[in-house]
């Protein structure tokens, strides 16, 4: 089970490290940095499966038999552009919080939002 | 060969990175950050032949490309980084 | 003859492999900034050219072949240029050399409080 | 670690290591699009938003303990979760033997291109490849809407003397680019009408041209860039990938097909397929090329723009 | 042309989108936007009364079929909801050039209207395919636009209302991904239908709990349901009124489809609900969700906020429905999810005719608002009376239905919890109530007038929708109905 499985567990390591700094930490950038290591993992969770021993790239080729599973990389692809737009997107909002607040601190923000109140 | 080679390459990744975290200034880092992505497209090539499919070297210049332009990229941006540093951080770097 | 090219394959592998061990033990054991980056301009740009000839001799297609000094071209232009910006906008920035080990610590924190 | 640029550089070999593992696991196509992706544009992107936000992190975090109790727990739960997985590289994995082995063995006879991702993506799952391009075009609208030019300014003169100390320093690197861009924007055109045959596509050239777009913004000044690639031509650029593509749907809805069904847009099916995939990965590298250019100019734009007012408001 | 129905009705709005770019004018945009959003509004008519007469519609995108490629799957609950979206849709933007004129730079209308746009489909892309991955990428364009229109709006807290928002959507929607994968893992399939029957063989293992266990977190983050609602409040108050009043009526209303379709239809009845013990759970819940939201609702001083968190009690209503899991509960979760859409499409449009008019929700702001402006106002009311559940209004058909559920169940004491959350809803409507029309008027505010009829009109548009469905229940119900029964298997 060891060897069959720890690819997967290093993978939810990585997962729930990005995970991680996304919940715990105050900074908007990191924060983002967080996410996109977490996404990147799922990526990397999802790639693994398409593996298969022995296989090779799915291009078709003279002489080889085996390929690996082409469907997960196709959705990784999708879910990759995903992930680029979800983070210029969220770039673009902490541009726009810093010259509104003057501060990327979760907490900052939040005193300046409970002071307006 | 081909393994040996490999190998190699990724203990100098490893000891690239370790000079990443540690940096101590911007430029070790990104120095680090340009030997590393050289290190990589090395990489890529080796692994193409070691796996028995070298025709896909496109990736290996996309990356050198990838690479350049970062480096240019921080070294333009550089400047106001620099110039960015807030007054009650007086050392920034050691995690 | 094929085991000529082998033979000369599997020496620039083993050349580059060397070169970029000794570049990373460099970038990782020097002392200051500009030492490290002798380190790792000098061994890349070589060690990258070695593994790159011996993989071309190892070869069997044409386009394999075309990709890899293209990518051994584009190595000799970009790793000297990017090691030149680096160094140009450090000294540019402030970073002085240290060429002394006691002189480091205050040199360094002089330069990133710029 | 506090200094956020050195964490946006780690995690930019974050992105070239995966980059790398992807290629180990046979994903040529994903490898590509990470390493043109995560290490070369979101870094960039990231850099400048750090040049407007600040470069380090302050103040020690308050409360990570119910964090971090999330994360176990969502942790573990994904590990008891793999337990019943089939194992790493199993041949008989569900995921092997029920769906993909069609395109494995028949993608060759059905779509006619040796690359099976590029079948999968751009003729079996090409809806999700459309979904794909609305998501990147929405990311640039969105962009437009959050970050807009802010312009007040006196003539571009004054633009040009604000990066003449990084066109005399770095005059090599320019000369160097300068040799570089034709050559990547070649690499470029061989990426976007190779994907049939190995790794590549339309996203993937896309993300080249556009990297070669922004290095010469980079080094030649945002101004020079702007004019020569105007910003409503652009925007109709974006959203006219998105269009084509769409197009190709609509032709092959009024040739008798289904939505997106390339077999019918010529005689031949297979030729019809080649047609079709054709246009579709130029509509997603026209988008792709156009947004990326879009959220960088407007990034790099808006870090200007502001330069400029603060300067005016001295002056 | 009509078997191409359920695409066109994605992709309709999708090519507007992109030729908003081109037409630049803002009125002439806002004219388009209308006419695309009117002509999806009628494919869906059309579409349901297809499903109505002759039964699920498939439609395979690409020629290729199910397993492989990816097919959009029509049936009664799909049809409902595309009828629902639409339907809010196309009335909102009657009002929208009005609205925003006053809220948004006019350089940006054109790229509102644009994202707009990608909004509705991305929401109709969601609701209308049978595929578990492509469910993730519609979410995402929808999602997407929705961080960039909330983040349009006027006030400073509407960026970081939107930034919390997006973090917590790409979680959700990550989770999503993490739970897709770990399905696909097990049966080796994306389609739903496909999904369905492989996924029962491999039902007892823990990977599948584990991926059910995703999906079901990340809908209900995107769902806002009651520990996971963060989010929701601070972005509905803060997004511009157009946006709020499209969002509150149809986008968690999607999460709730997304949470029937994956429970019911993908993992199967028996999965999701006698293995594990998501019935209590979800029933648990659903009833804090209302208590606690309804609660947080009297104390608050802005009335956009207030609406918000009575949305998430609302959300409690379907959610308990939703865990009753019989036919005639939910039946109610589905006729609860047509009623929420119009009241609070109605609600939110009237608090914009508000901002349009004072340019403020504060409470108060609204004294004597109820002699200056007295048919919006009076829609407010009837939409509060409609929440609170007062015969004669859809909110009564619903509530009415979620009793007879749970008292065919047995579960009393549930029955009585729901009343008194009801009486909740009295109490922060009347404290508009009583501000409205028996304070006396602000100084200062003697030229308030009545809203412009580009308000009046759409609002009283839902209003009157809200007292038709509320005693012609016929269409709603019998679809509701045909919604529910399908799911469960039963032929009607």
């Amino acid at each position: 089970m060891l060897i069959g499985l720890y690819n997967y567990w290093i993978v939810v390591v990585l997962m729930m490290i990005g995970f991680y700094i996304v919940i715990a930490h105050g900074n908007l950038i990191k924060k983002i940095v967080g996410l996109t290591i977490f996404q990147t993992s799922v990526f990397i969770f999802y790639i693994s499966m398409a593996k298969v021993d022995g296989g090779t790239a799915p291009i078709l080729a003279d002489g080889i038999e085996r390929y690996s599973n082409p469907l997960p990389h196709v959705l990784i692809l999708t879910a990759i552009v995903v992930g680029i737009a979800t983070t210029a997107l969220a770039l673009a909002l902490t541009v726009r919080i810093k010259e509104a607040y003057g501060s990327i601190e979760e907490e900052h923000i939040q005193e300046k939002d409970n002071q307006a109140c | 060969m081909l393994i040996g080679a490999t190998l190699a390459i990724l203990v100098s990744m490893v000891l690239a990175i370790i000079r990443g975290v540690i940096g101590s200034t911007l430029y070790d880092r990104i120095l680090a950050v340009n030997m590393f992505g050289t290190k990589t497209v090395l990489l890529i090539a080796l692994l193409g032949f070691a796996m028995g499919r070298p025709e896909f070297l496109d990736i290996a210049i996309v990356y050198a490309l990838i690479n350049f332009i970062t480096v240019i990229g921080v070294l333009r941006y550089s400047d106001s980084l620099a110039f960015n540093q807030p007054d009650e951080e007086k050392e920034p770097e050691e995690s | 003859m094929d085991v000529a090219i082998e033979i000369t394959s599997s020496i620039c592998l083993l050349i580059g492999s060397f070169l970029c061990v000794s570049g990373g033990v460099g970038i990782l054991r020097f002392p200051d900034f500009y030492t490290r980056m002798h380190a790792a301009g000098v061994t890349d740009t070589l060690g990258a050219g070695m593994i790159l000839i011996g993989l071309m001799l190892q070869s069997q297609d044409f386009l394999v072949f075309a990709k890899l000094v293209m990518i051994l071209l584009m190595m000799l232009f970009i790793n000297p240029t990017a090691s030149h910006a680096l160094a140009k906008s450090a000294i540019h920035n402030g970073l002085k050399p240290v060429l002394d080990i006691k002189e480091r610590n205050n040199t360094e924190s002089e330069s990133s409080s710029r | 670690m506090k200094d956020l640029v050195a964490v946006v550089m780690l995690a930019g070999i974050y992105g070239l290591l995966s980059a790398c593992f992807f290629v180990a696991m046979d994903a040529v196509d994903v490898a590509f699009t990470e390493a043109s992706v995560g290490a070369g544009i979101s870094t960039l992107l990231m850099l400048v938003a750090i040049t407007m936000t600040g470069r380090s992190e302050q103040a020690a975090r308050h409360k990570p303990a119910l964090a971090f109790v999330v994360v176990v727990i969502t942790g573990g739960l994904l590990i008891y979760g793999t337990l019943d997985m089939p194992y790493f590289g199993a041949v008989d994995a569900p995921i092997q033997v029920h769906v993909a082995p069609r395109y494995i063995n028949d993608s060759m006879q059905e779509v006619g291109v040796p690359n099976i991702v590029t079948s999968v993506l751009a003729s079996y799952r090409g809806f999700d490849t459309f979904g794909e391009a609305v998501v990147i075009f929405t990311a640039g609208i969105g962009v437009l809407t959050l970050l807009p030019v802010l312009r007040s300014r006196k003539g571009d003169d004054a633009v040009e003397s604000l990066n003449d100390s990084m066109h005399e320093q770095h005059l090599i690197v320019r000369i160097v680019t300068k040799i570089l861009i034709p050559l990547i924007l070649l690499f470029a055109l061989y990426v976007q009408f190779h994907g049939d045959f190995g790794p590549g596509g339309g996203f993937q050239a896309g993300v080249i041209f556009a990297a070669a777009i922004i290095l010469y913004a980079m080094l030649f000044g945002l101004e020079v860039a702007r004019r020569v690639i105007n910003q409503t031509f652009i925007q109709f650029a974006a959203a006219f990938g998105v269009l084509l593509y769409g197009s190709v749907g609509l032709v092959s809805l009024l040739n008798g097909g289904n939505f997106l069904d390339y077999s019918v847009l010529s005689a031949d099916p297979i030729a019809g397929q080649h047609l079709g995939i054709l246009l579709i990965e130029l509509g997603v590298g026209c988008t792709v090329t156009s947004v990326m250019v879009i959220i960088f100019f407007h990034f790099a734009g808006r870090k200007e723009d502001k330069q400029r007012m603060k300067e005016e408001e001295v002056g | 042309m009509l078997t191409h129905l359920p695409i066109l009705q994605v992709i309709v709005p999708l090519l507007a989108a992109p030729l908003c770019i081109f037409l630049r004018r803002p009125p002439l945009v806002w004219l388009f936007t209308l006419i695309v959003s009117s002509l999806a509004f009628v494919i869906s008519i059309l579409l349901l009364q297809q499903v109505m007469a002759s039964g699920t519609i498939v439609y395979e995108l690409g020629g290729w079929d199910a397993p492989w490629g990816i097919e959009y799957r029509i049936d009664a609950l799909n049809a409902f909801l595309l009828l629902i979206i639409t339907a809010i849709s196309t009335v909102v933007l009657l009002a929208a050039q009005t609205s925003i004129s006053k809220e948004i730079p006019k350089e940006k209308h054109m790229l509102f209207y644009t994202l707009y746009l990608l909004s509705l489909t991305g929401m109709l892309g969601i609701v209308a395919t049978g595929d578990a991955f492509n469910v993730f990428v519609f979410l995402e364009i929808s999602s997407l636009s929705a961080y960039a229109l909330i983040a349009l709006g006027k006030d400073r807290r509407a960026l970081w209302a939107s930034f919390q928002y997006l973090i917590m959507g790409t979680i959700g929607a990550t989770f999503i991904l993490i739970g897709i994968g770990l399905m696909y893992q097990m049966t080796g399939t994306l389609n739903m239908e496909d999904l369905s029957t492989r996924l029962p063989e491999v039902a007892q293992t823990r990977t599948v709990f584990v991926s059910f266990a995703f999906v079901i977190v990340g809908i209900c983050l995107k769902l806002a349901l009651f520990p996971l609602h963060l989010w929701l409040p601070n972005a509905y108050t803060y997004a511009p009124s157009i946006v709020t009043a499209f969002f509150a009526a149809t986008a968690t209303k999607v999460a709730i489809y997304l949470l029937i379709r994956f429970s019911f239809s993908v993992f199967g009845l028996s999965f999701s609900f006698t293995t594990l013990p998501l019935q209590i759970l979800f029933m648990v819940l659903g009833l804090s969700g209302i208590f606690v939201a309804s609660i947080a609702a009297i104390y608050q001083t802005n009335i956009k906020t207030l609406f918000a968190y009575s949305s998430i009690a609302q959300i409690g209503y379907m959610i308990v429905g939703f865990s009753v899991s019989t036919v005639t509960g939910l039946t109610a979760t589905l006729l609860h999810v047509f009623n929420h859409a119009l009241m609070k499409g109605a609600l939110f449009l009237a608090l914009g005719a508000v901002m349009y008019r004072i340019g403020s929700v504060q409470l108060s702001q609204f004294q004597g608002l109820g002699r200056q402006m007295p048919l919006t106002m009076a829609a407010i009311v009837i939409g509060g009376l409609s929440l609170i559940g007062v015969p004669l209004t859809v909110g009564f058909v619903s509530k009415w239905y979620l009793l007879m559920a749970l008292i065919e169940q047995g579960w009393w004491p549930v029955a009585v919890l729901i009343v008194l959350g009801s009486l909740l809803a009295v109490v922060y409507v009347w404290r508009l109530v009583e501000i409205a029309y028996f304070k006396p008027q602000l100084v200062g505010k003697e030229s308030v007038k009545e809203a412009p009829l580009s308000f009046l009109i759409p609002i009283w548009i839902l209003v009157m929708a809200n007292i038709y469905f509320g005693i012609d229940t016929r269409l709603s119900v019998q679809v509701a109905q045909a919604a529910a029964q399908s799911l469960f298997g039963v032929s009607p």
